[in-house]
């Protein structure tokens, strides 16, 4: 853990300012690219300050689960390679990697901007399984927010492949895009002390009470939240943390 | 939308289908004390959702560089028995379990006095013996009242449950059905039966406003809980009085 | 491991007596209440004095392997949660596990109580896999005699779910019990010094030289055996031994 | 109970399938010292089922915290190698060699004078390297001998055979279709040729009596192995000598 | 020998089918410290074939007992991103993956200096973000780049490059065609520009004559990139005086 | 490690001996005895040295590949069991397992010694996949060339086995010899100090600067190399190196 500067960076946030001279909502720099990966279906590279995540979303062909014989498939997962960190030196830490994937994960699958249905090619024989895959290479902190647009920006970058039934097997040639109909965007909410704050550098991470991270779609509805740290909310709190992510998400959406 | 086993509805004549009022828990079974090699144990059903739960220590956390000088360290473990699901779910740790096993650690280290033990362990861990819904609010609510039993020094008792949005209303305690086929389910846990919360996870979609009107009924849920579990822990420190 | 009173056991039990004022044959006192899973198809909660053990049974659809086409499945798995025992800080006794779900497999297995062609659905196609799973909550002692009469319980309360075929699907509408033709039981023997005794204290086990577990059939026929522990039996012993646990097992098929 | 593969009857004309008697064993070699780099090693077959051992040890135990100070550990390891079975098995652990493990390694521990080797391990190891049943007897004979090769101190060696019940008869020394078609299988080890038995397992149904008849022959199978463990051994301290 | 998806030919007109010449590398990009939480990082393109590299320590080695007293540790880690091929690769290692990160670690070895760094351990980590082919020279050149931006002392620049033969004739830089389709792939990596070898796999048949022209022809390519390597860190050193 | 000899080792091969007399470029003495499990298709046990090595072959049925749906398999394993060396406490070290069975696979392979086409049974259906085992039983050195003339030895001795595709299993009655077409062999040689040598004891090992395996066909043509070890050779120690596996290999391939 990075927390010597802990109280440094408590004591900056109590009186409102920040190390880099941020307001306390504001984002840093933030880079979206589209199809920076060749050998992926659909791909993004985000960087949010020196922040760096790349997504990559690879479609799989499956046959349905018994229980959904006419939906295909979504799996997110996400890897915090040690590359990106000296705090991942006895191997990445694996709760937060499964909460990252997670909650990116379910800030789409609730909002259903993608249609499982649409994602059949033949009732209970075969249906396309969208991979998205997270790999974080440069932690300087908000991560789910990184890979949170990461991914909605490599869904709607995604071409569809053939599926050739006769020799089961995929034909990369790609024939359309990915069918989506929303966009939704996470964003995190950090408590410090009293405050409120968007966009924490690792540093600040260290030093958090509490985050809660909200997912809106366009339309202004919320479709899915997750409070981590050892801190509280309160009610009040709460209120104003869901009013901030709804601003803010409409900014970032724009970057999709 | 309208998936494979799917009821027409989810509230029928004001109704919901097991005959609770939307601002109903189902009945809610707590006791403490139940394992006897446990340092301290619990259990909490809601409804057929059946939980239990054992604290071990504060005991010395090995290997030694994973100490801590200054304060205890919290593990959590949440599992599903294998026979808890209609599916028989396979033993071990599911991305599932991981992070509801997080957001219980991190709900429960906002009460615990981790400074009085130095270098040592707190182990809880919570089995979900039978599951229809809101198992990681019965598992807290469990764990909370094996941390006291356990006699761990806490600042509060932390309390939890489910609210939902089911045919378009808001509704506290989400039962199998209402999870799988409702709107939204929301967990929420709070400290002491105030509005200071510290789990909140959330799925589905819905307006800002029913939101609001959701967290108010989770918070006040919270607060019956804890009055419960204060009970149950009241009368089993004067069982043992006498 | 809880050996600091090894001495002080092994003293009363040479002197004929036992902590709790048992004599050498009693068990302690035992309750077996079925239907306590509504989840499972079956389910039992053996409890021996502080000792509690959960036994749940799911019916599950496989191919049958190709050397049994016309036959189901059987597979006991046990666990030692950690809740059970201050033991088992380092992760449950992987070895002690195995070793329960095993001699519990085979006292059922071996004595043919199910009838695997019974659980054939079509052959080389569908059959039963019977899976019961042990779950052991609170561990004082004796936990080989307290599986083996949950297990046997909660395959008798088992009632039997329908195959959707064509959906490859289990309904789990329950249409009539598991067919069950034989009541095994196991009973473990142990030796400390040179008395031997029924239903150890998880104390008592701490101070065992061996034990002998002996599964037996209705009409008084064994049908498996395990010894366990670094101590060792004569041949009179052991022949006492089994008497001991035919004996024993009629008295606990009783709860059955 | 026709299972495929069978065979119709175990014993024709009063012999079994492979000619022998009904208490007679299948050809037996054992050697010692047959791994160079070992501390101590051993072979045994029983017909086409060939076991090795290697013992190595006593040495000091890492991590530090798994050390007992008054006495050295046994561990033991019980595997079989991928083409030693018809059907190629996987390789590493499997719950029946984590058993079988569990069973020889307890039978050892009578014999050894742990308490010479406070702090430290001694480790055997047992390779089935072709198996045509009986591999856990095989195995347990091979590691008495390897632990003999490598100068631990011993009470006595222990030795092991099967016994089992075909067609209705009580045998010596079950070979393959005898152990998948016959009615009983039964393991048994014991100690310096004595009745003091320190392994067994029981597979199959059988009345008490045969069971005794059953025990009888295997203590007498296992004398009969003790005289050729301490032939081996005293042969090869010869042949050393020289 | 007709592989689905093979091309007629992988050389076409004395064109190759990405239309270089025999001896052409693809493009090559490279960088230093692209990362800004590693200590030292680089990243190095053959075409679309893209590694990256960081480099953490020397920092302590735990637990203690894999330290070794008289100097640093080496430890290297390469990797493929799901995404890098064209069927999506699970994540964690592969026997291709343990076997690279082996003879990669190796060819570093020869160059630190190891001796200033007691009881430390370095760490080397290659990721394979998009994979064409000589993925592993990739990775090498990356991780020698990012050795020397995070400063560890070393003798001189590893650097990696590949060859084969396609369609009879000895060709520089394998590409994913060439690479499934062709006769022959070899990796070869030198010190410093010179012809010490310290990497060095070859797959696929070729007479000696063949290999020994083979051989030099991946001797003066790892001269060439060597020269990259040099100048990019020099212009970043540059770059940093300003 | 065994390095307490090392400078002790590396003088005399400076010096142009060893320990055991050899000349540098001598084999200790070997022996290959095929047929030796009757469980597998095809086995071997080769000795050099100390060194012992089992090559077990097992014929298993499978689904061929999409991308190549008339082909069959074939997969090596080898496994470094404790019993071997007293180096092997922590468990055996898993890359050079990994190494050494990845080498061998790639001499053989790469040699097109086995027809992967003839392993087909149906296309798109069935075919056989070759599964050598390599087991090293006793370990003092050169591992590489003592598995790679065992691998290819129990190739030699196998025999097909049945395809039963109604019941879906394999028939052991044991029809014919698996076509091989080529004998490939593996020839090691050692850097130490600025000298080359051939088949290393565990303790030259510990004491070597590099290695460089060659695998050549029986006409002299090469098909995998793979060098090892810290240090580096020359293209001219190279050149001399592949001269020196060429001869060796021609003298091994006549134990085959």
């Amino acid at each position: 853990m990075i927390n010597k500067n802990e109280s440094y960076v408590r004591k900056l946030i109590e009186d409102g300012t920040r190390e880099d001279g941020r307001g306390l909502t504001d984002f840093r720099e933030i880079s979206v690219k589209t199809g920076v990966i060749e050998t992926a279906e659909g791909s993004a590279e985000v960087k949010i300050g020196n922040t760096m995540v790349l997504v990559g979303v690879k479609m799989e062909v499956k046959e349905p689960y018994p229980d959904s014989p006419n939906e295909g498939g979504f799996v997110v997962d996400a890897e915090f390679v040690p590359l990106a960190s000296p705090d991942f030196e006895n191997g990445p830490p694996g709760e937060e990697a499964v909460e990252l994937a997670r909650v990116v994960d379910r800030g789409i699958r609730e909002s259903h901007a993608v249609d499982m249905e649409k994602l059949c090619i033949k009732e209970k024989e075969a249906a396309w399984t969208v991979h998205i895959d997270i790999h974080v290479l440069d932690h300087d902190g908000n991560l789910i927010d990184a890979a949170s647009i990461g991914a909605m920006a490599a869904l709607l970058d995604t071409k569809m492949p053939k599926w050739d039934a006769d020799n089961k097997k995929i034909i990369r040639e790609l024939k359309g895009k990915l069918p989506v109909s929303d966009k939704p965007v996470e964003i995190t909410v950090i408590k410090i002390g009293n405050k409120l704050l968007v966009d924490p550098t690792a540093e600040e991470e260290s030093a958090l009470d509490a985050r809660l991270t909200v997912a809106t779609l366009e339309n202004g509805e919320l479709c899915a939240m997750q409070k981590g740290g050892d801190g509280y909310f309160t009610v009040p709190e709460i209120q104003q943390a869901v009013e901030l992510a709804i601003d803010k998400g409409k900014e970032l959406r724009k970057l999709l | 939308m309208s998936k494979i086993g799917a009821p027409e509805k989810l509230i029928v004549n004001g109704k919901r289908l097991d005959g609770r009022e939307l601002k109903d828990f189902r009945p809610i079974v707590l006791e403490s004390g139940n394992l006897k090699r446990a340092l301290g144990s619990g259990l909490f059903n809601f409804g057929s959702t059946h939980a239990i739960a054992a604290v071990y220590g504060p005991r010395n956390l090995h290997p030694k560089w994973m100490q801590d000088p200054s304060r205890a360290v919290l593990r959590c473990t949440y599992t599903m028995a294998p026979f808890s699901t209609t599916e028989r779910s396979r033993p071990g740790h599911s991305r599932r379990s991981t992070e509801i096993s997080k957001v219980v650690k991190e709900a429960l280290s906002q009460v615990i006095f981790f400074e009085e033990f130095p270098k040592a362990v707190i182990d809880i861990f919570i089995e979900i013996v039978q599951a229809n819904a809101s198992t990681r609010c019965a598992g807290l609510n469990a764990a909370a009242i094996a941390l006291a039993d356990a006699g761990i020094p806490m600042r509060d008792l932390v309390s939890c449950c489910s609210v939902g949005k089911i045919d378009g209303k808001i509704a506290l305690d989400m039962a199998g059905l209402e999870d799988n086929f409702g709107d939204v389910d929301i967990a929420v846990a709070t400290v002491g039966g105030t509005d200071k919360v510290v789990l909140l996870q959330l799925d589905g979609i819905l307006s800002k406003e029913e939101f609001f009107e959701a967290i108010d009924l989770a918070v006040d849920g919270c607060a019956k809980i804890n009055d419960m579990q204060k009970k149950v822990l009241v009368e089993k420190y004067r069982g043992e009085e006498k």
